[in-house]
């Protein structure tokens, strides 16, 4: 095993924090209307998240990672999206239930906060960035909590700006001063990305999600994020969702990683087991992928099915070469390996063999 | 890697591309130096991978071999014949030879055209070859790249990511090229595509005789399938050589923490160990003396003056950097 | 400063347009063959009157001197005399301007303040009982003909209902005048009745240029919403809880204004054109009735004069559009 | 074929659209078969003062006029003129428009500045002025009117022209064309110009409704045919000192404009949702 997956991954963070569970998605469905029929984009999708826990959530094209970070935060397209099935809950409570102004108001930007992957469309261009960060304290300044002491507006506002000014050090932009008064086409991706995460630590949220925040940044600047992003995590301990379909980002900043595909995920493990010792024949062949000298260039033959029409069971089975009928008939429900590592596959690779 | 000892296919000497920065009144206030005295040959039968972030000017340098751009200075010399300055209408004969695929070559494919025809299309500007004279040459083609003949019958847009890349192999491949500049060839590929892609690519030419100019910013492809590399910081090639070479002993302080950006699976965390800050300075302001020292470690009062020019470290590599001999 | 130099180099491209514009109307009054002075002069007119006319109205001279001089007399504000009355063209123009401006002002006013918010909620609340009302509304605003449209409008209110005068711009004698604005000018006399007058004076020619303006608006306003609604800023405002109401009437709306605010110019054109023939309807003493009257006199030069001004006011105003448009984009670079 | 089998079909599916289609084609049926549909053909010319003004009967559908001719006949002949004028003028301006914006689109330069800024000065404009000042100068006639039309409407279209070939220029697939060794003609006339068919097709068609309105509205004004044409506009115009009692007389004319133009307006609004929302790929910009 490891001889083929390189040296041996030793993660010195012992699994931090992690034990309660923060974020749990159960059996999640969600379907889009398309030209072609009903896409049925997440199909019964299980995610765990532990409190102050990094989870990369790792699959290619149309896996359906951006959906599901998008179904946790309650904004997917109203008019083409619908969830099917399953529960989410956060620190204990559905968020399915709530109503979508307590959601906005409650929840929203305020104990889940956002990353997005494009840091250049996701500034409204006409506004300076200052604007919208005071926009955005106006309605989630931490000091507006209910377990904080009530405050005047003028000292809540003087509060939240030296707030405001000591992060964006904190994210290394040099005059914070100056920046705040740009535009956002004035800055770098890089610039803007790091305010975007700034932002997303303002409100003292429980949960970051950040959809692919470094694919649209040049490799150093990704390095620089990826470190930025790791050290604020835990700091702040503050748990993140990080998807991804670079296995190497993932490995870099991730306590524990999930990976799907076409709309199921398949396995969830810590970062030591999932890239020592990967039991899904997907995760495998998927690693085996990345371009190395030993291996040589192993693809992948096949293509990504089309959700429209999917295959049934393991949606992997048509590529995968353990398949039997069997996983052409049913979905394998997740099997446990060992601690907190889940697969969903009727062969894995099980601890031991080889 | 065998090609050392075969001729330059192509040579491109102090090759620059500099475009004018203009106000509202259209008047020039300065240049970008997109392409700032670049040097380097490619030898027939090799793979020569050119790397660097956004910026760094190796897409001005693929379009301006291509007289896509028109070079600001400096000469492209291919199969002999100059070509700087001409364009690629009126040097067609000459450039023949030297084909280009994009990015994304399902945008380098007429929308509004079925891909037989674009198929046809290079035949029909290049050779007097009948329907039935290129329809054989285009099926053969498309045999090669792995493609079933149904698909001259669809619209671009109707194929997959994978496949529309073998379409724009397969358009250029049909003039029978010398040197193909691959740009980016894997960008926006799924790992699981890609490692297919890159095969192919390696079989073609094989099949063919190719010689490759690979231009890509990952540099873990370049590292498995280029013989030599060219490291580019904001227009210009700061260093050069055997991608062995290069890779296990970068020389560059802006090659070094290139490789430390790159994820390593299994090997230390960049999370923990990633050194560079900052980011490049605007191309249309650049800095005195050597362009990497505003984020440079090692830079000193030195490295302001003059600007450093690629110089032999050894047999098989060049560096642009005063301080490589300390460093290396 | 780069606003400034956005608003000069605009400027500067106003003359050599208002020249351009000049040669073309220049060229359709005299190298068209159509001899005026035989007309102005009348069928029982004899040569040497006829000729005595044409040396007064400089007629004789080559081409180009007389393109010079008309150059020249543009350049001083001289417009050259109707045909017709042999008055000078600059005043009569001058003194029938501002009646144009306040009808087509109160106009773009109507339009904009009901288009704006009509065109969001059409765009929020798509293929909603309002935003089919609403196509149906923009598409018959934008297929009507303005002359008879105020001929329905007349025969309605002022005919049938007699709630409105049927034309003209006040009775009686009005206010005194201030800034030419019947409106403003009775409300600095603070004279009610004229006031009164005035707004049910204007109200029937407004509305029937309102209409087709307002359906313009409402669509480039819903159009704009729409591509901002599917914007990534507004998925991220989305995601960071940001209220719902805030996000459309600010944050989309700066955004979709930008677009709309490029078409008031094209609304202005309208509004410009439609004055021609509304004003015809409803006697309104602008310079549209005064196109309208020359054309019955077959006054060329008044024509011309009229063209030239109107151009200008255009280009005025389009320059102002930029400007604007320079204010709350912060991306203009041009 | 394809193209033109999948266009009919999202017409079917497109109500609106499909309304407009009907109407256009109602009014080239119309105006061809007018001397069949009419009922007093002769009407065009003749006069019967002795039952001038009278209302809508089954003897005449749509009242008589001032001149005691049949509105509904002069209808009919009416729209004959309303597509004489709009197809001439929209097709010379298309035929002037689209080579000049084409070609300034696709060089640069000093001409190119000057093809647009020519035309710029043409747009400063409202169009009605212009066209006034043109039909004015040349006297009242059909040619005339399509001769102003076309001359104050053709920058319309270079405009769109230079705007859509100067981004399509950007394109990958333009750009890869000219790297292939392609020369300009063959880009422009098998690349360019098929690629913004469609667009220019929508806005024709649109176009036509606005031509309609202008031409009516210099009819109006007394510029457009003379008496006694039964040009639609001129008819709105004569109605005018009928007012309120002859109120047939305005009705039938401005409610066949509105329809017509109303046809173009939702055919073209039809045409743009079908053809717009083309494979249209975000640019790259040069790295």
């Amino acid at each position: 095993m490891t001889t083929e997956h390189g040296p041996s991954v030793t993660t010195t963070t012992t699994p931090r924090r992690g034990t309660r569970a923060l974020l749990e998605v159960r059996d999640l469905e969600v379907s889009f209307a398309t030209d072609g029929g009903v896409a049925r984009v997440l199909d019964r999708v299980d995610l765990r998240i532990g409190e102050g826990e990094i989870v990369g959530l790792v699959g290619e094209s149309g896996c359906g990672k951006t959906t599901l970070a998008r179904a946790i935060l309650g904004v997917l397209p109203t008019n083409s999206a619908r969830v099917g099935g399953g529960s989410i809950h956060f620190q204990g409570e559905s968020l399915l239930d709530k109503e979508p102004d307590t959601l906005a108001r409650e929840v929203r930007g305020r104990e889940i906060t956002f990353v997005p992957q494009d840091p250049f469309g996701s500034f409204n261009p006409v506004f300076t960035v200052g604007a919208q960060i005071r926009d955005l304290m106006r309605w989630k300044s931490p000091a507006l909590r209910g377990d904080r002491p009530p405050m005047g507006r003028r000292e809540r506002q003087r509060a939240d700006h030296a707030r405001v000014v000591e992060l964006l050090r904190t994210v290394q932009i040099p005059q914070p001063e100056q920046a705040l008064a740009k535009y956002p086409h004035e800055l770098s991706g890089g610039q803007r990305q790091r305010i975007m995460i700034a932002m997303a630590l303002l409100p003292e949220p429980k949960l970051i999600i950040a959809d692919e925040p470094t694919t649209a940044l040049d490799v150093t600047i990704q390095a620089q994020i990826l470190k930025l992003l790791r050290r604020l995590a835990e700091d702040h301990g503050v748990a993140v969702l990080f998807t991804t379909h670079d296995l190497g980002t993932a490995y870099e900043i991730c306590d524990r990683v999930t990976v799907m595909y076409a709309g199921q995920e398949m396995e969830s493990a810590t970062s030591e087991a999932f890239f020592n010792h990967p039991a899904h024949p997907y995760t495998r062949k998927l690693l085996d992928s990345l371009p190395s000298r030993d291996r040589g260039l192993r693809g992948i033959p096949g293509e990504i099915p089309a959700l429209v029409k999917p295959p049934p069971g393991c949606r992997f089975h048509p590529r995968c070469d353990r398949a039997t009928e069997r996983c052409a008939r049913e979905r394998p429900s997740t099997e446990t390996l060992g601690h907190a590592h889940g697969v969903r596959c009727f062969h894995p690779t099980r601890p031991g063999a080889s | 890697m065998g090609a050392a000892s075969n001729p330059a296919l192509l040579e491109v000497a102090d090759l620059a591309k500099h475009f004018a920065i203009r106000n509202v009144w259209k008047r020039r206030v300065g240049w970008l130096r997109a392409l700032d005295g670049v040097s380097f040959s490619v030898r027939r039968g090799e793979i020569l991978g050119v790397v660097g972030e956004s910026g760094c000017g190796k897409s001005t340098l693929g379009k301006t071999l291509m007289g896509i751009h028109r070079p600001s200075a400096g000469s492209i010399v291919f199969e002999g014949n100059e070509i700087a300055n001409i364009s690629p209408y009126e040097s067609r004969s000459l450039r023949r030879h030297l084909q280009y695929t994009y990015q994304d070559p399902g945008a380098s494919l007429d929308p509004r055209w079925k891909i037989g025809r674009s198929l046809h299309e290079p035949l029909v500007i290049h050779t007097d070859l009948d329907h039935a004279a290129r329809d054989a040459r285009v099926r053969q083609i498309l045999h090669a790249v792995g493609l079933p003949e149904s698909h001259l019958d669809l619209y671009p847009h109707e194929v997959s990511g994978g496949q529309q890349r073998r379409v724009g192999l397969a358009r250029i491949l049909t003039l029978q090229p010398s040197l193909v500049v691959l740009d980016e060839p894997t960008s926006g590929l799924d790992v699981s595509v890609q490692a297919t892609i890159l095969n192919l690519f390696l079989e073609l030419q094989k099949q063919f005789d190719l010689t490759y100019l690979f231009i890509s910013h990952d540099l873990s492809v370049v590292r498995m399938i280029c013989h030599r590399v060219a490291v580019m910081y904001l227009g210009r090639i700061v260093e050069m050589g055997d991608t062995e070479t290069v890779f296990a002993r970068p020389a560059h302080p802006y090659t070094r923490s290139l490789l430390a950006a790159i994820p390593d699976i299994g090997g230390k965390r960049i999370t923990d160990d990633f050194w560079l800050e900052g980011e490049p300075p605007n191309p249309g302001n650049l800095p005195s003396g050597c362009r990497f020292r505003t984020r440079c470690p090692i830079a000193d009062a030195g490295c302001a003056g003059q600007e450093p020019t690629l110089q032999a470290t050894d047999p098989t590599r060049s560096v642009a950097c005063w301080k490589a001999e300390a460093t290396s | 400063m780069k606003l400034l130099v956005l608003v000069l180099n605009r400027t500067f491209w106003f003359f050599p347009t208002l020249l351009g514009l000049l040669v073309i109307t220049f060229t359709i009054s005299h190298v068209i063959p159509a001899d005026p002075v035989a007309f102005v002069a009348g069928d029982n007119a004899t040569t040497e009157q006829v000729e005595a006319l044409r040396k007064q109205l400089g007629l004789d001279q080559p081409m180009h001197v007389q393109l010079y001089r008309y150059v020249l007399g543009v350049a001083q504000g001289d417009l050259g005399v109707s045909l017709y009355t042999l008055r000078p063209i600059a005043e009569d123009i001058a003194s029938r301007l501002p009646a144009t401006l306040e009808l087509t002002l109160f106009a773009v006013l109507l339009s904009t303040l009901t288009g704006i918010p009509l065109g969001v909620l059409s765009a929020v609340h798509r293929n909603s009982v309002l935003d089919h009302v609403l196509r149906v509304f923009t598409v018959s605003g934008l297929a009507i003909a303005s002359f008879w449209l105020a001929i329905l409008l007349q025969l309605l209110f002022a005919m049938r209902l007699g709630w409105t005068p049927l034309q003209g711009r006040i009775d009686g004698f009005g206010p005194d005048t201030v800034t030419g604005f019947m409106i403003v000018d009775s409300l600095i006399a603070w004279d009610l009745e004229s006031l009164g007058d005035a707004l049910a004076h204007i109200v029937l020619p407004a509305l029937t240029l309102t209409f087709p303006a307002m359906a313009t608006i409402v669509r480039f306003t819903r159009a704009g919403v729409l591509d901002a609604i599917n914007s990534n800023y507004v998925l991220y405002e989305q995601a960071m809880g940001f209220p719902r109401r805030a996000i459309v009437w600010k944050y989309v709306l700066r955004n979709a204004l930008i677009g709309t605010v490029t078409q008031i110019g094209l609304i202005f054109g309208i509004l410009i054109a439609g004055a021609v023939v509304v004003e015809a309807v409803f006697d309104w003493p602008g310079l549209g009735l005064y196109a309208v009257q020359s054309i019955l006199q077959s006054d060329y030069n008044a024509i011309m004069g009229f063209t030239l001004a109107s151009g200008a006011l255009f280009i005025v105003i389009n320059l102002l559009v930029d400007i604007i448009h320079g204010f709350i984009d912060p991306r203009e670079s041009r | 074929m394809d193209t033109l089998r999948f266009l009919l079909r999202k017409l079917v599916e497109d109500r609106v659209a499909l309304l407009g289609a009907v109407i256009i084609v109602a009014l080239v049926l119309v105006a061809v078969l007018a001397p069949w549909m009419a009922t007093h053909p002769e009407d065009v010319s003749e006069f019967h003062p002795q039952i001038r003004l009278q209302g809508p009967s089954a003897e005449n559908f749509f009242g008589t006029d001032r001149m005691g001719s049949d509105i509904y006949s002069r209808i009919l002949y009416g729209a004959r003129i309303t597509i004489t004028i709009a197809v001439i003028a929209i097709g010379a301006s298309v035929l002037i428009g689209v080579p000049i914006g084409l070609v300034a689109g696709w060089y640069h330069g000093w001409f190119s500045d000057a093809l647009m800024r020519v035309s710029d000065v043409f747009l400063s404009v409202p169009q009605i002025v212009l066209a006034i000042a043109i039909a004015q100068t040349l006297g009242p006639s059909i040619e005339n009117v399509i001769l102003a039309l076309s001359a104050t409407y053709w920058p319309f279209w270079a405009r769109l022209v230079y705007a859509e070939t100067r981004s399509l220029k950007n394109e990958v697939f333009i750009e890869a064309c000219i790297a292939l060794g392609a020369s300009p003609l063959r880009v422009m006339t098998l690349h360019v110009l098929p690629n913004i068919a469609s667009s220019l097709i929508v806005r024709t068609t649109i176009g036509m409704g606005g031509t309609i309105l202008t031409a009516a509205a210099l009819g109006f004004l007394g510029l457009g045919p003379p008496a006694p044409s039964p040009e639609w506009g001129r008819m709105i115009s004569e109605s005018r000192e009928f007012l309120p009692e002859a109120w047939w007389y305005a009705t039938a004319p401005g409610l066949a404009i509105f329809l017509v133009v109303m046809g173009f307006n939702l055919f073209g609004d039809g045409l743009r949702d079908i053809l717009d929302p083309r494979i249209r790929r975000s640019r790259r910009h040069d790295d």
